[in-house]
């Protein structure tokens, strides 16, 4: 195993260590339990926005915290979800008076996990929402499973609901966005290597020297089909048709009900992309891709949305939910209506996106 | 009889086990999950015994819940909501208690099932933990009722949820990260059903040792 | 090889095309010659800041055009100088009135190529500058090869020098400010993995699994020394000291002399670090090291440098200047005035930096 | 006398044997360098061979100098500005002829090492192209001088180019980037004297074919 770490024991806390002390314009960090928040947490009267998962996709959450994107995030283990007394403290030390939105990839650790830290942040009287993000295209729709995971759109709507946050939206219409978000992003990942957790030492899966994994999870995890290595733009050109033209996508979440005050559950549909939409198009590295295979990507992404009617209006490229140093890519497309554009373009500074100040 | 001694050599039973098969449990998540469930498992019930000190001379409900509330804060990932929830709803089940009659586990493996698919929401056939835990807990039920000992009602517990973890290997995942393979999910046996069954095994061979 | 392409040969290009699709609002390019320039180019009256090399290292230098840094960058083939007629096209067609600046990382082709390109410029009555970084104490002081390597500072010359630029400094002004920047940084690599050059299709080198490679340069040029794999603190500690000790470094380099009407040579020294110096802590990932790594060397890197005396007063960590999808990273330490602390904070708006717009 | 037909024929051979040898430079490159040369070089006489039937109605010179331009303008490197250098010069020294005598070959070969050391200002022994040139070019002078015909005087020079050439592979660079290595370097023979006795046995090989 071949990493820049001390030890896989040490890894998460010294990586946050070197991010404190790389950055104390914009973040501090709280160890034991971990969580990384704003340098000038609390804002008094603003949304707090938490977002956490398992460490390894850095920059994301950590490096997503600071003006106008999140409070706090909270990394958990290398590919684990963070413990529930992360998120509780987290919340206590950013709330500002305004109630906490939880953004919460769904995977069954961190859903359970945020629901728990939810829980118990009501009983010290914060006002608690959880949004999940669920996008990814390359898990076949199901009403009976765990649903699909969440990934690239994250990113987006992080940076969104930060800036909604920044300017004064209210719980209510922050978690809104979030939902809004969520249900018009779709990405879809692929691997050229395995990445290999610190802790295990040995990659998560073995691909031959010709081979490639589509669908691919940002945990290594199997993705929907292993298949030969292919040129770039036939590469892009599956991901992105899987993402365009993935039908409506129905499914089951647990969001908490205020007034009932208890968990229910809630059917979200995602509306599939028409031609005409105004999109977002992000292509971001697992890892261990350089960004100049990525814009060989883009180049191919664009054409596709051109012949599809979708009108790019902004673009994001790099290395921000990644897999640790695995090789490959994801392509997330998001539809975009004014308010989202708008919010997108307000300034942010934080270690990993930083625009408008 | 189970007695708190037991339930104390139990949890350092399966604290060593964990650690015996962190690579192993790692290896089946690999297949189907993100391979950390040995880790995160081994790391969980190193928190617990650093804890046990400090609780191992107060009653058996105390032990399980500070056990349940470890693995919550330290494990993370869907094992710790899960056995975090096992073991706290384990140690509210046989509250104020230091030793527990068969009615007593019968309730205790209830309540822990209950809580785990209460916090999970999976079904039987799901391929999760829920596939070891619920037949073992019929089992021992049925065992008690049909006027079974202890020893021999846990033996059947555990030879349930071994098959039940077997059971797990031709499932389609409707749960956890193994979902998301959907049908290459098939053909591997699921890492929480295995734990759950280690566990469970790790009970009948402290209570079947000679005190 | 395992990489998101198309093939060899239209590499370059392709990432171009995505690049100028992704940034329209930032940059513009032009094929055959190939050169990426400033969206609003050219900018009257201001010096345009001109760099290149080969591709491979991206961002460097093709993803710092825009404003307040290049107003133009050249991209040879992978790893292989770009040609004169690329560095000439590009100057004429950014070039402001104020004459070009062409940074040249120190290595044979680059330095000639780019003293072509001058001497054609001229002869277009086009003023012209070349400034040569050669910041890589990897390679040992010496005044009769050729010298240090331009690496990371090339980097942190090209952000400081544009946003000079934009400010209104005259070539002279730049150009002076370009050679000071030059000698107070100095810079260290060193590799885990191998790059694979994409026509070549293996590795460059080979590493075995417990082996690294210290002093490395950005082509994956063999480095000083090749070791055992050691923890990130001790290669931290083994870069950051041959930085902070490296002594007084001369050579002498090849400058126009705009008077004399002929190219002079000229004795530069690098004084070396002081303790109370305030500096800019650069670390930079090779390609294939993802972010999360690179804070826990910033972390020991801090230490270090507090145990010296050498106060970091700005950051930077990323992948900035790469050597394709290479795993290890570099680290670099710019000694600041505040002139140049002031100019670094300056906006800046590139697709691989941005900050204050 | 070396005809324009054989200046023609030496660089369509020279295309031919960069082709050929396109991954042995670049694998003797990878040693000490960047691994480039062979693509480099192979890149630029493909550049040359799109450019050449513009031209080989006109002079060796006008052949030379759009070589050398070709050269410049798409091998980029180290390798393009000298080699660029090389057949510019060399397309000056014998500006309008037709054809070559021997002491027109003389010149030429002078004025292309001449502008190679001017541009790249390395010195005999620094462990480039110029250790193989410098000796070709005065085993060629001084073998005319002795009276020896064409192909006897190529063939020493390429001798002498050849010897150069495995005379890098214990030099310790001082110029292009195996300098950086220092003492690394040695036991390596230099990529750049390799293409140069390639391109000089080229032209022996066309000279020495019954025309
Ligand atoms: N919703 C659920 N209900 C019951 N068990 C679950 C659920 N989700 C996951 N599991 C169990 O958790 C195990 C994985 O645990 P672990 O690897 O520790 O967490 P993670 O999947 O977050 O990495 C699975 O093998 C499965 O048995
Ligand atoms: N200053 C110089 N003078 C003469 N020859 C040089 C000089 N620098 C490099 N070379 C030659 O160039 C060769 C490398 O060429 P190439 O690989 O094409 O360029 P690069 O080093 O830029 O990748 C070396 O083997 C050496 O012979
Ligand atoms: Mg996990
Ligand atoms: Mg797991
Ligand atoms: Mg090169
Ligand atoms: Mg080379």
């Amino acid at each position: 195993m071949k990493k820049l770490i001390n030890t896989p024991e040490s890894f998460v806390k010294e990586s946050l260590e070197g991010m404190a002390a790389a950055h104390p314009d914009m973040i501090k960090i709280h160890l034991d339990p971990n969580f990384v928040y704003r340098a000038d947490a609390p804002v008094q009267g603003k949304v707090a926005i938490i977002s956490g998962g398992g460490s390894g996709h850095e920059p994301m959450h950590v490096g997503f915290v600071g003006m106008g994107m999140l409070d706090a995030a909270c990394p958990g283990e290398v590919f684990t979800s963070p413990t529930p007394d992360q998120m509780l403290e987290a919340a206590k030390v950013v709330q500002g008076g305004a109630g906490v939105l939880y953004i919460v990839k769904n995977y069954s650790g961190d859903v359970m996990n945020f629901e728990m830290a939810a829980d118990l942040a009501r009983t010290e009287g914060i006002q608690v929402a959880n949004i999940l993000i669920d996008d990814d295209v390359a898990v076949k729709d199901s009403l009976y499973t765990q649903g699909r995971r969440g990934v690239g759109t994250t990113v987006l709507a992080e940076k969104i609901c930060g800036a909604a946050a920044e300017r004064g939206y209210d719980l209510k219409k922050v978690a809104d966005l979030c939902r809004r978000v969520n249900i018009n992003g779709r990405s879809m990942g692929m691997a050229l290597t395995s990445c290999i957790v610190p802790a295990k030492g040995t990659p998560t899966f073995d691909l031959a020297e010709d081979e490639m994994e589509i669908g691919i999870g940002i945990h290594g995890e199997p993705g929907r089909e292993r298949m030969k290595l292919k040129p770039a733009d036939e590469i892009t050109e599956m991901l992105a048709l899987s993402i365009i033209e993935d039908p409506a996508y129905t499914r089951i979440v647990r969001e908490w009900d205020d007034e009932k005050g208890e968990w229910v559950d809630v059917e979200l549909v995602d509306p599939p992309f028409q031609p005409g939409d105004k999109v977002l198009a992000f292509v971001n590295s697992m890892g261990g891709t350089p960004v100049a295979e990525l814009y060989v990507v883009y180049r191919k992404l664009a054409e596709i949305c051109e012949k599809k009617g979708l009108q790019i209006v902004r673009s994001l490229v790099g290395a921000y939910i990644t897999s640790l140093e695995m090789q490959g890519c994801s392509i997330t497309l998001l539809k975009m209506d004014d308010e989202m554009l708008e919010l997108w373009d307000a300034p942010v500074k934080t270690p990993g996106l930083r625009w408008g100040v | 009889m189970v007695t708190r001694d037991q339930i104390v050599a139990w949890l350092k039973t399966v604290a060593q086990v964990l650690e015996e098969n962190k690579d192993y449990l790692t290896q089946l998540d690999a297949a189907i999950g993100d391979a950390d469930h040995g880790i995160n498992m081994d790391r969980g019930f190193k928190k617990v015994m650093s804890q046990l000190p400090g609780v191992e001379d107060k009653d058996i409900g105390s032990i399980l819940k500070t056990t349940g509330m470890a693995l919550i804060s330290s494990v993370g990932g869907a094992g710790g909501p899960l056995y975090g929830t096992l073991f706290m709803r384990a140690g509210m089940a046989v509250d104020g208690k230091y030793e527990l009659t068969d009615e007593d586990l019968a309730a205790l493996l209830q309540a822990a099932v209950d809580g785990v698919v209460q916090r999970g929401r999976a079904q039987l056939g799901d391929k999760t933990m829920v596939d070891a835990l619920t037949p073992a807990t019929e089992a021992f039920k049925q065992a008690i009722g049909e006027g079974a000992d202890t020893i021999e009602a846990l033996r059947r517990a555990v030879d349930a949820a071994e098959q039940g973890m077997k059971d797990t290997i031709p499932m389609l995942a409707k749960k956890g990260r193994a979902s998301y393979l959907g049908e290459r999910s098939i053909g591997h046996q699921d890492p929480g059903a295995t734990s759950s069954y280690l566990i469970l095994k790790a009970l009948l061979d402290v209570i079947s040792q000679p005190q």
